[in-house]
């Protein structure tokens, strides 16, 4: 498993580019899991039972539908979100569209972690809310999603971390990515050097998303 | 200002419905401070939370400023709420958000125009002493001002009725007695109700006019702080009383006494006139306090002493016969001789 | 001498006659059920069909003993395999075979084909440097003499007169990116799997018999009974009706031809 | 039993380094009850931390039964530790085991034989009163219950040492009282030294021998309770007492009165023997009691009551000199007259 | 997309065998992760700061081996332990050989989820334990493992789920499985009706052990 340097010069422009590929698509389905798990995670929260807009029926759709997207394998859900994908991209391959099924498998991950966040959250914190009278947006606004601030971030690192995983199957629509690389070269022509140059910029990326979610959520916490 | 009435409040849980209040009916006057006592679980902080339908009752009603708050849909009961202030034992503040916010989260919350937000919370902050800790999180405060900004948030839309759950059982003494001093004030000045669940009768010593005791979801007794003080109808509320104002000779040493043992109690201003001065000035028997405790209810003192009072039994008759002529209540305790 | 010995290891294994065949999902596994197992049955076999999803691990199975035999891939890729993973495998013989072929919904011939237009072409390197090859035998662009037939990658490519840019996907995912892109060079197998016509294409790959597929074995039993019986079966005139009947449109090798 | 020789505790955090415990002598003899007392943040807990070495001290050693802990390795420490009994203001028992789990495993740490488990573990259970919750888990235990479990968890092996954090400020005044009684009585009969912290002077006057007071991480007052309560040197222990025995009488009463008002105090034995009473009868002067509270600490009396004496002044002097003679310690209160 | 019953009926058998793979799958690397992730877990949680066997070096080492393990793609992963699964199972394809990979994926997850579940654990419990003078052992067999028993059981939950989810890979190495299925048919084949029942079929295995892990955790809870 010898690592030749003359190869990885080589190579580099390809793992430049599929960084950038990785970067895009995390960059993408993280925007969409945020702006639309988050909404959804809130939404499972708020209407659960014995809370302030407490509505069985929307909070049991919702989370049935959460549990249905989180139960189909990511290769199906590729698959069976192709003409989703080319009505929004216009095509089917390449890293954009990639975006779409992983946007899709985000939402509702993010979404079931906003909402556990939010369960943390001292409960009195919220009452008090209600007491003083404020509507449940100030609510949502002002206390819920400041209070479950840190643990979000939090929320949001392993979301990141989850997509780097998942984002390593969208060679299957030519995705592209280090992950992809990682399977292209190091598993299907034999290249260690390129599969140990990628899993190691993977494990470094990992490690530094990790670090760098540790630090915002400590630094913003005002506790 | 609040009536509450045949209210019941039952939680159902995996084990069965619990009953939290149980057919409760009180009436509290605007401007008075209203305690309520009783143990843990007794259904103080259920009862409370039922005022402002944190809690929404099972059956009975709530009246608040002549709104049945019960009728009310959620929008119109948010606004109810608005002039309803709660403060709560762990103080709930937004741990995120200064305490300039805190406040000021209440005051948006009541449609506050932004250019009055500034001012009027900062005339909160001087009300609640915390000029200085305007820019400060939570986290960075002690509990007693923690407390304050609870009280701030709680009174920055002038409501009519403040409700404490437990204010001041989290706080050393010391605090209690300035956060104490602080509720007193603020009724004084704004001639607000104030609603006060506590498990120390010191609390209620200190600032209510009335109050009522609860035991199983009900209250089982009820009225003016001084009276109950006096005179507990109820066994519960003798025990909460003497926790406070503590009558116990330990028993040794009450076995020694030769004399005849008696517990004096005076009521209202009688404790001022020196019954017991003029009794031993009159009569030939020696007196010997055991125990004494005069307590300022109200600013209405409240004495009780035990003496041993020495003499011939005829004189020690005429000595107490005397004591109770001037209003004492005197009662002999047998001490074993 | 060891391979001797070896060799009748096999055949003590092949007493009990319970055999695994290796194919990746699709048409080669179809044409193992159809057209392979039940000659193999009749003969006394009992056999298990292994499923890959992927084109190497059949090949690592066949080499570790975990599957007697496989059927998935042409000579040229079983020759590359064997030498970079250092194993020791043999074809046995050829099977008809479908031919790759470039799909489009945008153009239909391939004079049609614009200035910049977008490809896919499958990601893992031996379908990829075929679909090259195609679109090199069809003049479309032009491929280093230098770089291995096998390995031929995008950046093989010297000239490229309609500048085609090559998207590299999973060949499974092919026929469905006949949508997604301009074109697409689809294996056969997929074509059919998802059942395109192999008539609509703009261009069926040129297929000498090195680019079709074989059923192969590990080295060490190529003289087997089983090997022998697979090489009987597969050369049977039952094998030829079925193939004719349900694999319409595979290339048959040479020797089925003659 | 525990020698606490300049210990020190300070922790490192991300603002900085906090002393929690500031150079600390003490010395706690065996059987005796010592209470520390100590607003919030004085170093109460860590102090009491430090003696079982759940906080490892900065400097300083900390020798209980002859042995320093802080030189013990960690298998010894264990050992030690079971000597060492400790219940805390959470009472932290293991919610999924039942009350007889809860106490037997105290009784495996010490390596007790099966065989003697259930007998030792129905013993406890019978000394704190909760044979009948045996298979009961906590949850379904009252506060007072929870606690009582911890004191049987503590004592399991016997130690020679108890120490308690706050184990009764989460408590109900009642509930709070009989489980001191129940400490009390395990002092006695067992002559275990307890190491009690409270910020409730009451819990102190209930039961302690002597007594510590913290601030800031130091000792500022230490020595017998009764001393202490009868007279304390230093402000903040003032302020203690101030909230057990309260001498005040409301502002504007006091500028009412015509007489001179005193206080007057009485140590010890003198409370009994009836000095107001000889006063009174021996010298022309009307007394008016205004407020008086005989406290028993430590089963002796420490009496204190403001009176309003009326008379000529030579005889308000004759009085005051002649309650001074028997002992008693008398001030003038100024009334603004 | 129609489902044709026909067709159904017709690979009911391979529907089965593909259901008893992946519970033979999950079976072994669950079991797998919960003997190795389990300890992994406590010794990260007690090895820790301020904790009692507090051993900053080996709780370095081991968090840094679990976040690369969970850093690196699974295809990759499943790759790279061929030579071991051989070793171990003797053969590289078959579900059985893909439990080695499974198992190796899930051990550290388990392990993480572990840690996070002991670190709900109020630490005045554990300072009772120690006060009373009880061995590192007895607090972990008597106080952690019954504290956290609720929320471990939630832990394997989420691991079965996730391992159903990965499962779903093992086909690369002929492993089978329902996911394999869902992939080989409604994938590579283009049958609808067969990726539809697979999906279904995914769907109600993830519901109920999701129901029935929130059952046991609910019902063994004894706060
Ligand atoms: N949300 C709830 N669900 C179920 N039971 C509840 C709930 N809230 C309160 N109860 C029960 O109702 C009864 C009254 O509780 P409540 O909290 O009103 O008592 P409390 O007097 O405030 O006690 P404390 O002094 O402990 O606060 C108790 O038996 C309690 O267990
Ligand atoms: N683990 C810790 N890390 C950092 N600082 C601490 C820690 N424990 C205590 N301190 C600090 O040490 C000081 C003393 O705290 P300690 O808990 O001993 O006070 P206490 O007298 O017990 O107060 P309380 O009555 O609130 O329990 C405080 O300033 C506290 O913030
Ligand atoms: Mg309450
Ligand atoms: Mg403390």
């Amino acid at each position: 498993m010898g690592v030749e340097w003359g190869r990885i010069i080589e190579l580099w422009p390809e793992i430049q580019t599929a960084f950038f590929q990785t970067l895009t698509m995390i960059g993408i389905s993280l925007a969409v899991a945020l702006i639309v798990g988050l909404p959804l995670g809130i939404l499972l929260f708020i209407t659960d039972r014995g809370l302030f807009l407490e509505n069985r029926p929307v909070n049991a759709v919702i989370g049935f539908i959460v549990n249905i997207v989180r139960s189909i394998p990511f290769i199906i859900l590729l698959v069976a979100l192709i003409p989703l994908t080319k009505l929004i991209t216009g095509t089917t391959i390449g890293p954009i569209a990639a975006s779409v099924s992983l946007s899709v498998a985000a939402i509702p991950f993010f979404a079931r972690i906003v909402e556990n966040s939010l369960r943390e959250i001292d409960k009195g914190v919220i009452e008090a809310a209600i007491a003083v009278g404020a509507t449940p947006w100030m609510i949502i606004k002002d206390v819920l999603l400041p209070e479950a601030k840190a643990s979000i971030i939090q929320g949001v690192t392993l979301t990141i971390i989850s997509l780097v995983a998942y984002s390593a199957m969208a060679g299957v629509v030519g995705g592209g990515g280090i992950g992809d690389l990682a399977i292209r070269f190091g598993y299907y022509r034999y290249d260690n050097t390129i599969m140990i140059v990628t899993v190691v910029i993977l494990i470094v990326l990992v490690q530094l998303i990790q670090q760098a979610g540790d630090y915002t959520a400590k630094a913003i916490d005002k506790r | 200002m609040i009536q509450i009435e045949k209210l019941t409040k039952t939680y159902t849980t995996k084990h069965g419905t619990v009953t939290g209040v149980d057919n409760v009916s009180l009436e509290i006057g605007k401007g008075e401070i209203f305690g309520i006592v009783g143990y843990s679980g007794a259904g103080k902080s259920s009862l409370i939370r039922c005022i402002n339908l944190l809690e929404r009752p099972t059956s009975g009603s709530v009246t608040v400023d002549g709104n049945d708050l019960t009728k009310l849909n959620s929008e119109k009961l948010r606004k109810a709420r608005l002039k309803i202030g709660m403060i709560f034992q762990h103080f709930y503040l937004i741990s995120q958000k200064t305490v300039y916010d805190n406040i000021a989260f209440a005051l948006r919350a009541a449609g506050t125009p932004s250019k009055n937000l500034k001012g009027r919370v900062e005339e909160l902050l001087e009300m609640v002493g915390l000029s200085d800790k305007r820019d400060v999180y939570p986290a960075q405060l002690s509990g007693g001002q923690k407390q304050r900004v609870g009280i701030a948030r709680a009174l920055a839309n002038n409501p009519a009725v403040l409700l404490c759950d437990e204010a001041t059982s989290a706080l050393d003494p010391n605090t209690t007695l300035s956060i104490l001093r602080l509720l007193k004030d603020i009724n004084l000045k704004l001639n607000i109700t104030i609603v006060l669940i506590t498990h120390e009768m010191n609390v209620v010593k200190e600032i209510c006019d009335r109050m009522a005791v609860m035991q199983g979801g009900r209250v089982i007794e009820e009225g003016q702080v001084y009276d109950i003080f006096a005179d507990p109808q109820k066994e519960l509320t003798k025990e909460f009383i003497s926790s406070v104002v503590s009558f116990n000779v330990p028993e040794h040493l009450l076995s020694e006494f030769t004399g005849t043992v008696v517990k004096v109690l005076f009521k209202g201003g009688v404790a001022g006139e020196g019954v017991i001065s003029d009794m031993l000035q009159n009569y030939p028997v020696k007196g010997n306090f055991l125990h004494g405790a005069i307590e300022y209810i109200q600013e209405r003192p409240l004495g009780v002493f035990i003496m041993e009072l020495k003499g011939t039994s005829s004189d020690v008759m005429d000595a107490l016969k005397y004591m109770e002529s001037r209003s004492a209540i005197v009662e002999v305790i047998p001490n074993g001789r | 001498g060891s391979g001797e010995e070896s060799g009748s290891e096999g055949t003590g294994g092949e007493a009990s006659k319970d055999i695994k065949l290796g194919a990746t999902a699709g048409p080669y596994s179809d044409m193992l059920s159809k057209a392979i197992v039940p000659g193999l049955e009749e003969k006394g076999y009992t056999v298990e069909l292994v499923e890959f999803s992927d084109y190497i691990q059949p090949n690592v199975a066949l080499d570790g003993g975990d599957i007697d035999a496989n059927l998935f891939q042409h000579t040229i890729y079983l020759e590359n395999f064997e030498k970079e993973n250092g194993m020791d495998l043999s074809a046995l013989i050829t099977v008809p075979t479908a031919p790759m072929g470039l799909y489009s919904n945008q153009y239909d011939s391939l004079e049609a084909i614009e200035d910049g237009a977008t490809i896919a072409i499958p990601n893992d390197p031996v379908n990829g440097a075929r679909a090259l090859l195609m679109l090199q035998d069809e003049g479309l662009v032009e491929l280093d003499p230098e770089a291995e037939v096998l390995q031929a990658s995008e950046r093989d490519v010297i000239t490229n007169e309609k500048n085609l840019e090559f998207q590299p996907i999973e060949a499974g995912q092919l026929p469905r990116a006949v949508d997604g892109s301009d074109l697409a060079a689809v294996p056969g197998n997929f074509a059919i799997a998802a059942e395109m016509d192999l008539l609509d294409a703009l261009a069926l790959e040129n297929m000498p018999d090195q680019y079709r597929n074989v059923v192969a074995v590990n080295a060490e039993n190529e003289g087997s009974e089983l090997a022998k019986d697979l090489v009987e079966i597969v050369e049977s005139a039952e094998f030829e009706a079925v193939i004719d009947e349900e694999f319409e449109g595979f290339g048959k090798p040479e020797w089925m031809a003659e």
